[in-house]
């Protein structure tokens, strides 16, 4: 499904990323962990193409992405939740939702109903600019944008930052029916343990730039999370 | 309104032409005696001897006057006679002669004399003319005589008004004569006669009817202190109530006159600046090149009359569009070539695109000299809607009205319902959630800088009917534009609308009493306090993300 | 001191502290707030003890952040009366006095100065004049480049020092600004989402930080972690729409049903 | 043998470049023939060209630049008034010798320069005497861009007319921006002002660019030359040429020289010029004729001096003759101006002036204007004794030494 | 070269250091070769070059008064050239007051354009104008009192960004327009000309110019200093955060709009200087200098140099202007060309402007061991973040 070979990824003249290698299945639920700063929204950036690729190989769905360009990843079924949200400030709820009908892969041109359904405060809210939404109904926002699209592979970050409690509840369920139900693959970014090991299949840990430690969710041990997710 | 004026009368030509094989008569020997001096008349001794001609009752006098105004009475030396000289495509002259109605073999300027008139003379032969048009059968010709003699009665033949005016059929024409014995009526007349004519005469917008009116109230004035009697101060009162009747209609004309000028100088403003609405409102680029894209549209219009010599009056039609595609292309080009590349750095862009508007003023200046082209109006361009003798909108600043904002809506259309206007918004918002949004946005940014560059050209073919088509039209209007689109709020069509039109109105409030400069700078001034009160202009973006 | 009729300080070159002999550092009194006719803060009412440790909870859009906008002088509230200390009405100063007067702020959205290295993000937040003539010529102190060492320390930092603040990682921004706040040493700490997108340990780390800091100062915290709150929180207020719902210890509020509806959900395993 | 060279410091960008192009040019194809001709005193010409951009303060850095680095023998150049004044202290200082081709507002004259153009006294004044005689002018409306030229034109015009007997409310005097182009307001007031039956004209030192929107705005509002004439100073034939004129037609102006007139020197300059440009279309005017004047003259003067050195060549300059393009005799008088005709053209229809009026004789160019309280005690000779640019003839002293 | 750039003397040199010794062996050079040799000696710089040179200095001193408030603290002011004519006025008041009778009219008191437009005597506001001390402060306190009313109207109100640039321009287009109104009393559109000489010395004598060269470098090395003083000390710091996030900086306890004020004011009074300086070596000043398209040029040689580093735009003004004094005169017929390509090929070449280039061979000879802990200049980082902002 995903496939990253060897990739470096450098700001400037920073190197962050090193010799990362990757492989994520089609239909499964990874989770990606490690300490701040240690490289994990880069990863996803390149992996979104936001980053284009110094060197090393990206595949997605069998398409080589190594060089291919952001706008191209909708079109092939990758749906993006970034870390700090993104909203478009000025822009209404709705045309916030309503940006990418125009994908390829969209063929209701409609915001689909289910998407308020699960977020409903969207809809109570679908006429107020996006800036003006509070910090967790933008974070709402911005996962709800991303299933207009209805995508095959949901890349979220960090997508519980600033979420109330039972919000949490729902979003996790909806990763696990989405998945379930529409073998959509997930790939999350998380530091919070609980929400990881619910929704995580597999888990990939990693440090300055480097996956150290993967396996399935169950063999994530103390020791591991002490090792590498303590201070 | 001259212009037209004499088209209605060459369309005439044909009806005295026809009296034209009239015999020769005693008075047909003394008009040749007459003719034969014009040639080696001195300017100075012109007016009478027109005069003379004019007296003539030979039915070929209107048409020589006509001529002889128009400037087309020429002297062949070697025939000794007179002619009607008109140049032609293989640059001689074709010539009829004046007196045996024939044509004659063209010949070159050097076989010919002129027969010299100057404005004063061309003044009186159109007065001549006037008079003698009265009785013509076209309305529409008799109607602009008696306009014409209006603005000088004391030259019109009153008995001969005395006489049409009964057989007049239009009502208007009517009128008209009437108030031209009004006022000799109220010139010549007895006391109680001159009340009757004020009484008739007020309400009347005419500036002669109330030249009449002070000549009269004056000459009261001067002879009052020999009797004041009665009448005197009765007529006295009533040429004051008059003249101050047509002094208020002739204010609230004014005030008319400069809310018309304001929006129109409002409305060039607009299409000055809403291009720039879009490239630098919603994209973000400083825009320097802005000015230029005008420019490349002026010259556009330029080149589509060249190509189409004649089809001038259709050659705004054509140019728009042509415009908006050459602008439109160029915006593109600038846009793939350097814009894109400073992604993420909008104040370079006003390093890049200085130096474009550099490169494209040389260009024109280059391809085109550096002298100003000539854009032609076309005759639905020219002349002026006349709502009252004191009133009238001029063709020009109309339609450019009706185009400002008709451009300004199908832009508001486009931006606020296609989905091209939500993308642009966006990409400007932030370009790389757009694109993992599936936007394209290199596609987005190219189109819709060539949509603000086109626009932009459209407003240069505007522009071609007021001012210079020369390589500093950019220049000009490119401050302006900026200011009106920041007073506006960057961002806000609307804002754009509203902070044209109030530019343009307070500046043509303000200038008739501080003139241009003054006016110029109060608004500057002014529109540098108002930024104080409101930071982010008129229509400022909201919310949480603007502060 | 000049003072205006309400007690307030008018020259801003005075420092101003804030007068908590009733015991009581932050008075919210109610206060609205409106947005083209939305009402994000609806007649609240909060005091805030002096050396406290308060945890706000409440749900997306309550109004937590609106409140701290109010307090820190970045949004003006339609009604109500916020005053620091008994004398000190907050809603007369503008956003720097507010800071000088001693109260700090963490944003939920981190927002440092990008250009500037990590250590000169302290340093511009160093307590102390923030006048020109004091910047053009002000020289670190020891006792300052220790504190500057210390608060490195604290938020983990020292080998970042003289990055710019710009390259760091979204983490990393939240605790520099933590780091700001501490070397601001205000009496009153509001802290907007401290533990987003940090690691439970990290989590931990911030709740000791948070707990060590009351006590001596006071401290606003908005979280929606569960288990922080509940690792720091002596009272908590819970907000909802724009006014407070509950207000109580953490279990009392855990068992209110009203709070479990509207926010913590039905579940008790912690997400 | 060593080129002479010849420096033309017109700009070739920014707002003037649309005239001065022109006079580049011209000096250009006057070389060329020069050189056609065998050179001077055996030597070749040699045009060494700048562009001082429209920029003032450029012209001083590039007139230095022509003087001490390219160390040219003459200079041909500057169109508006204050780009003179910007470069005459570096003539005066590196005694350079400069040619100005156009007509300015007097009150100057250096021993550096030779004003080649029309002083006040050559252009406006016989145009209002043409308007009053002629047409029978009796209120006056006096139209100016907001600068030096036409403020000195109307300073002296308004004390003319008021000399003549018009009363003072009679006359109507507004100043506009450089290329102002909204003239709604000022073409209504026009119209106004000339509604109360009296013969009106308009009398226009409108500069460069501004005049197009004018003269559209004019025809717009239905203001036809025999309504209210409008005598321009600015306007010639280059200008005509950048737009439609029919709006124009029977309107005046005043210059030395009009392309139209027909004279053998005439037929001969326009048709080489065409030549030269390599367009058919391109018309000649006055500054073309000044700078051709001035060129001539130069010629002659270095050839009777023998010489380009400066001083020499200034004095030889005094008293030279050429034959004016329009007939009769140009003489470089002792205060560095012209004695030129004085000619008044209508507008036509293709952009040309029929000359309707003109001086019988030519008008010897006034420094300094009799009809101002401030300069008419002074006068210009650079002869000696005199040798002054600004001799005061009360005080027989020379002022500012 | 390498061991050079790593001896630890070096190290401690920075840029200051560098500007002020390049300008001084500059002016030295320039000052020996002029009196010393003769002209057609291959090392004789002419007066020609002298002037040019002054001219220079003037623009680079303006450029970096510009870099100041645009460079650290994000004004991007397209009015800066109103604060050079200011200080251009200021001087050019007390040169026309020095020509005392020797003007065209002989008039002792009333300079020529008031004679001739009969006045009868100085406007107030040329009262002191004959004096030296009180011309001085008039250089400074023109431009200074203009950017102190304009800014703290501005700044308090919160103005910012394109708003801020818009109006500086209107603010210099209005006064350009005044200026050229022959009412206001400095000579209309043609201005203040006709020079005679300044402290007594001709200003057409050789060595006048070369001491006003001299006095361009002093001052340019004075405002450098100044410049760099402020910007490396904390007010640079605020002032840079004010650039990135200035209501960030509001919540730390900073005042920003008086930070703002003080670094206009400083700015302005340096421009102003500027055009005192520049007065007396070009001969004039008229209101073509409050042209708004003059100061859009400014901030050009400042990005053509390299914004937030100072001695950039020193750089970009000497070099603009150089390519300008040899395009006119190379290609006079097609230098825009030139000129645009120029500023085209900056910008997408050179990101950082020519110090940018500067700093990319400087780090290719020294290349930092351990780039990540190496103290940044604020510049080099600085112009990504501010415009990310914006
Ligand atoms: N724009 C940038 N320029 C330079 N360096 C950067 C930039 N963005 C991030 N970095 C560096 O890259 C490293 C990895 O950052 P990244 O954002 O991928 O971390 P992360 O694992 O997502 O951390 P967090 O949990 O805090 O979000 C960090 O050390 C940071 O300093
Ligand atoms: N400037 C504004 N314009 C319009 N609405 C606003 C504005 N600021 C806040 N709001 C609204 O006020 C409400 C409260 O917002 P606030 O950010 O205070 O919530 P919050 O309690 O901090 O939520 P969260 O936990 O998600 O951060 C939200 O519904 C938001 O949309
Ligand atoms: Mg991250
Ligand atoms: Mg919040």
């Amino acid at each position: 499904m995903i496939e990253l070979k060897s990739v470096d990824q450098k700001y400037g003249g920073t190197q962050i990323l090193w010799d990362l290698s990757l492989d994520i299945k089609q239909g499964s639920r990874t989770c990606i962990m490690g300490r701040n700063g240690v490289g994990k929204t880069t990863l996803l950036k390149t992996i979104m193409g936001l980053l284009p690729i110094s060197s090393g190989s990206l595949v997605i769905n069998g398409h080589d992405m190594s060089k291919g360009s952001v706008e191209k990843r909708p079109e092939i079924g990758v749906g993006y939740v970034p870390q700090g949200r993104h909203i478009f400030p000025q822009l209404t709820v709705e045309e916030n939702l309503k940006i990418s009908l125009n994908c390829s892969r969209q063929p209701s041109k409609s915001i689909p109903k289910h998407i308020f359904k699960l977020f409903p405060v969207l809809q109570e809210m679908l006429h107020r600019r996006g800036g003006d939404l509070s910090g967790g109904q933008q974070q709402q926002l911005a996962i709800a944008r991303a299933l207009v699209l209805n995508p095959d592979i949901l890349i979220l970050d960090e997508p519980n930052e600033g979420i109330q409690p039972n919000i949490v509840q729902l979003i996790r369920d909806v990763l696990l029916k989405l998945n379930k139900e529409q073998g959509m693959t997930i790939i999350l970014v998380e530091q919070k343990l609980p929400f990881a090991r619910a929704v995580g299949e597999y888990f990939h840990l990693m440090e300055k730039g480097q996956v150290i430690a993967s396996g399935e969710m169950q063999e994530l041990t103390d020791q591991l999370v002490g090792k590498y997710l303590a201070v | 309104m001259l212009r037209i004026f004499s088209l209605l009368v060459f369309s005439c030509m044909s009806w005295f032409a026809l009296a034209e094989n009239a015999p020769a008569t005693e008075s047909n020997t003394q008009f040749e005696t007459l003719l034969a001096q014009l040639p080696s008349t001195k300017l100075s001794k012109m007016a009478p001897l027109v005069d003379k001609i004019a007296a003539q009752p030979s039915p070929q006098v209107p048409e020589l006057l006509q001529h002889l105004m128009e400037g087309e009475l020429y002297y062949l030396k070697a025939a000794n006679e007179l002619v009607y000289a008109q140049p032609n495509q293989q640059q001689t002259y074709d010539l009829t002669s004046v007196l045996k109605t024939e044509a004659l073999a063209p010949v070159s300027i050097y076989a010919l004399k002129k027969i010299r008139t100057n404005n004063r003379i061309r003044g009186q032969i159109r007065d001549l003319l006037a008079n003698m048009y009265l009785s013509n059968s076209s309305p529409a010709v008799r109607l602009q005589a008696i306009k014409q003699l209006l603005d000088n009665p004391s030259k019109t033949g009153i008995t001969s008004i005395t006489r049409l005016i009964k057989t007049e059929q239009e009502k208007e024409i009517r009128e008209l004569m009437s108030v031209v014995l009004l006022i000799e009526q109220l010139e010549k007349g007895q006391t109680a006669e001159k009340l009757a004519a004020i009484s008739q005469l007020e309400g009347r917008l005419e500036p002669t009817v109330k030249n009449a009116l002070v000549k009269e109230l004056k000459k009261l004035s001067a002879s009052q202190d020999l009797s004041i009697s009665q009448d005197k101060s009765e007529l006295h009162k009533a040429l004051t109530r008059a003249i101050g009747q047509m002094e208020q209609d002739g204010d609230f004309y004014q005030l008319l006159d400069y809310l018309f000028f304001g929006l129109s100088m409002g409305s060039v403003l607009l299409l000055a600046a809403i291009g720039l609405t879009i490239t630098f409102g919603v994209m973000g680029v400083i825009n320097m090149a802005h000015g230029e894209m005008m420019m490349l549209g002026a010259y556009t219009t330029y080149v589509i009359q060249q190509t189409f010599p004649n089809l001038i009056e259709y050659s705004l039609l054509m140019a728009v569009p042509a415009a908006f595609l050459v602008s439109g292309l160029v915006g593109v080009l600038i846009e793939r070539g350097v814009i894109r590349f400073l992604k993420g750095r909008p104040l370079e862009t006003l390093l890049a695109t200085f130096g474009i508007s550099l490169i494209l003023q040389q260009l024109v200046r280059t391809v085109f000299s550096p002298l100003n082209r000539q854009v032609e109006a076309p005759q639905w361009m020219s002349g002026s809607l006349e709502i009252n003798p004191i009133f009238s909108l001029t063709y020009n600043r109309l339609y450019i009205i009706i185009f400002a904002l008709m451009v300004f809506f199908s832009l508001l259309m486009i931006l606020k319902k296609s989905s091209l206007g939500l993308h642009v918004r966006a990409v400007s918002q932030n370009r790389d959630m757009a694109r993992a949004l599936s936007i394209k946005s290199s596609w987005v940014d190219a189109i819709t800088f060539g949509l603000g560059s086109g626009v932009a050209g459209i407003a240069g073919v505007a522009l071609s009917q007021l001012t210079n088509v020369g390589p500093n039209l950019g220049q000009d209007y490119i401050i302006d534009s900026f200011l009106v689109v920041v007073f506006g709020g960057v961002g806000s069509l609307w804002g754009t609308l509203v902070a044209a039109m109030t530019l343009g109105t307070f500046n043509k409030f303000l200038e008739p009493s501080m003139g241009p400069v003054l006016a110029n700078i109060i608004v500057l001034v002014g529109l540098v306090l108002f930024i104080q009160k409101r930071p982010k202009g008129l229509f400022p973006q909201k919310g949480r993300s603007a502060e | 001191m000049i003072v205006n009729k309400h007690g307030s300080p008018i020259s801003s070159k005075e420092s101003i502290s804030p007068d908590t002999s009733h015991g009581m550092i932050l008075y919210v009194e109610g206060v609205s707030v409106s947005f083209d006719g939305f009402k994000a803060l609806n007649d609240l009412n909060l005091y805030i003890k002096d050396g406290e440790l308060r945890c706000l909870i409440g749900a997306n859009g309550a109004g937590k952040t609106t409140l701290m906008d109010v307090i820190t002088g970045k949004t003006r509230p339609d009604t109500g009366k916020v005053s620091f200390g008994q004398q000190i009405d907050l809603l007369e100063l503008d956003e720097s006095q507010i800071a000088r007067a001693g109260i700090g702020r963490k944003f939920q959205k981190p927002t440092v100065f990008e250009a500037l290295s990590v250590f000169e993000n302290i340093e511009l937040s160093l307590k102390g004049d923030k006048g020109i003539w004091s910047a053009l010529f002000h020289k670190l102190s020891g006792a300052q480049k220790d504190k500057i060492d210390e608060v490195l320390e604290t938020i983990g930092l020292i080998a970042e020092r003289h990055y710019p603040a710009g390259r760091l990682s979204h983490g990393q921004k939240q605790w520099l600004e933590i780091g700001m706040l501490l070397a601001a040493e205000p009496r009153l700490l509001l802290v907007d989402e401290p533990v987003a997108g940090m690691t439970a340990q990290e989590t931990e780390r911030t709740a000791e930080l948070l707990t060590s800091l009351a006590g001596k100062h006071s401290v606003v915290v908005v979280e929606h972690d569960m288990a922080f709150v509940r690792s720091i929180a002596r009272t908590v207020t819970v907000l909802h729409q724009g006014s407070v719902l509950a207000e109580g210890s953490m279990n009392e509020i855990q068992e209110n049903k009203d709070v479990r509806e509207v926010y913590l959900g039905e579940e008790q395993a912690e997400l | 043998a060593e080129n002479i060279k010849v420096g033309v410091l017109h700009s070739l960008s920014g707002t003037m470049a649309i005239s001065e192009t022109t006079l580049k040019d011209t000096v250009l194809m006057m070389i060329a023939d020069q050189n056609a001709k065998g050179g001077l005193l055996g030597k070749k010409l040699e045009a060494v060209v700048v562009d001082p951009a429209s920029n003032w303060p450029l012209f001083a850095e590039k007139g230095r630049e022509l003087l001490a680095k390219e160390k040219v023998d003459v200079i041909f150049g500057s169109w508006t008034s204050v780009s003179r004044k910007s470069v005459l202290p570096v003539l005066e200082e590196l005694n350079g010798l400069m040619f100005y081709p156009v007509q300015y507002e007097g009150e100057e004259s250096s021993q550096n320069v030779f004003y080649t153009g029309a002083a006040p006294n050559q252009q406006a004044i016989p145009a209002v005497d043409y308007l009053m005689n002629d047409i029978g002018a009796e209120r006056w409306v006096l139209l100016g861009t907001d600068y030096v030229y036409p403020r000195t034109t109307n300073k002296i015009l308004e004390a003319y007319l008021l000399s003549k007997g018009v009363e003072a409310k009679d006359i109507m005097i507004n100043y506009t921006p450089f290329g102002h182009s909204d003239w709604q307001n000022i073409v209504a007031d026009v119209k106004t002002f000339g509604s109360t039956g009296k013969k009106t004209a308009v009398v226009s030192t409108i500069n460069g660019d501004a005049n197009i929107p004018f003269y559209k705005e004019l025809g717009n509002q239905g203001i036809s030359a025999e309504d209210i004439p409008v005598m321009a100073f600015s306007v010639g034939e280059e200008e005509l040429s950048g737009f439609d004129t029919t709006p124009l037609v029977g309107h005046l102006a005043a210059w030395n020289y009009f392309q139209s007139v027909r004279t053998e020197e005439n037929d001969k300059f326009i048709k080489s010029w065409k030549k030269f440009i390599g367009d058919d279309e391109r018309v000649t005017n006055d500054p073309m004729e000044a700078t051709y004047i001035g060129f001539k003259m130069w010629v002659k003067a270095v050839e009777k001096a023998g010489t380009t050195d400066v001083d020499a060549v200034e004095q030889a300059m005094i008293g030279i003759a050429v034959p004016n393009l329009t007939g009769g005799i140009a003489v470089m008088n002792a205060n560095h101006h012209l004695s030129k005709p004085v000619l008044i053209g209508e507008i036509q229809a293709n952009g040309q002036f029929e000359v309707v009026w003109s001086t019988p004789d030519t008008v010897i160019g006034d420094a300094w204007s009799d009809f101002l309280p401030v300069s008419k005690d002074l006068i210009s000779d650079w002869t000696a004794p005199v040798s002054c640019g600004n001799f005061n003839i009360k005080t027989a002293k020379c002022s500012g030494e | 070269m390498k061991n050079l750039l790593h001896s630890p003397g070096f190290k401690k040199l920075n840029s200051l250091h560098f500007v002020i010794a390049i300008l001084f062996i500059t002016t030295l050079y320039v000052t020996v070769c002029n009196l010393a040799f003769a002209p057609g000696s291959f090392f004789y710089v002419s007066n020609y070059t002298v002037s040019l040179l002054g001219k220079y200095l003037c623009y680079a001193l303006l450029a970096l008064a510009v870099d100041l408030v645009w460079g650290y603290c994000g004004i991007l002011s397209l009015g800066h050239g109103a604060f050079f004519a200011l200080g251009g006025y200021a001087m050019g008041m007390y040169l026309m007051r020095q020509i005392g009778d020797r003007g065209v009219y002989g008039n002792p008191d009333l300079p020529d354009f008031m004679v001739f437009l009969n006045w009868t005597e100085l406007p107030w506001y040329w009262a002191g104008s004959d004096n030296v001390l009180f011309m001085v402060l008039l250089v400074f306190a023109g431009p200074g009192l203009l950017a102190y009313i304009f800014g703290t109207m501005a700044f308090r109100s919160r103005v910012s960004g394109v708003y801020l640039s818009i109006i500086t321009q209107a603010m210099t287009y209005a006064l350009m327009l005044s200026f050229f109104r022959n009412e206001m009393g400095f000579g209309g559109n043609n201005g203040l000309t006709d020079f005679k000489e300044i402290f007594g010395f001709s200003l057409q004598s050789p060595d006048t110019k070369l001491a006003l060269f001299v006095a361009t470098a002093v001052a340019l090395a004075f405002g450098y200093a100044v410049s760099h003083f402020i910007v490396n000390s904390k007010m640079g710091r605020v002032v840079t955060a004010i650039r990135d996030a200035e209501d960030r900086v509001r919540f730390v306890g900073y005042k920003p709009q008086h930070y703002k004020v003080w670094i206009f004011v400083v700015s302005a009074m340096l421009a102003g200087l500027a055009g005192a300086l520049y007065v007396p070596q070009v001969g004039m000043i008229n209101p073509g200098e409050f042209s708004p398209l003059n100061s859009i040029e400014i901030v050009i040689w400042v990005a053509i140099g390299g914004r937030g580093t100072l001695y950039g735009a020193i750089i970009g003004a000497v070099v603009v202007s150089y390519a300008k004094t040899r395009f006119t005169a190379i290609m006079p017929e097609v230098w825009l060309f030139g000129l645009g390509g120029l500023f085209v090929l900056v910008t997408l070449l050179l990101p950082k402007g020519i110090a940018g280039l500067f700093a990319s061979v400087l780090n290719k000879l020294d290349p930092p061991t351990q780039p990540a802990n190496e103290p940044q200049a604020p510049s080099t980082t600085a112009t990504t973040a501010a415009e990310s902002k914006s």
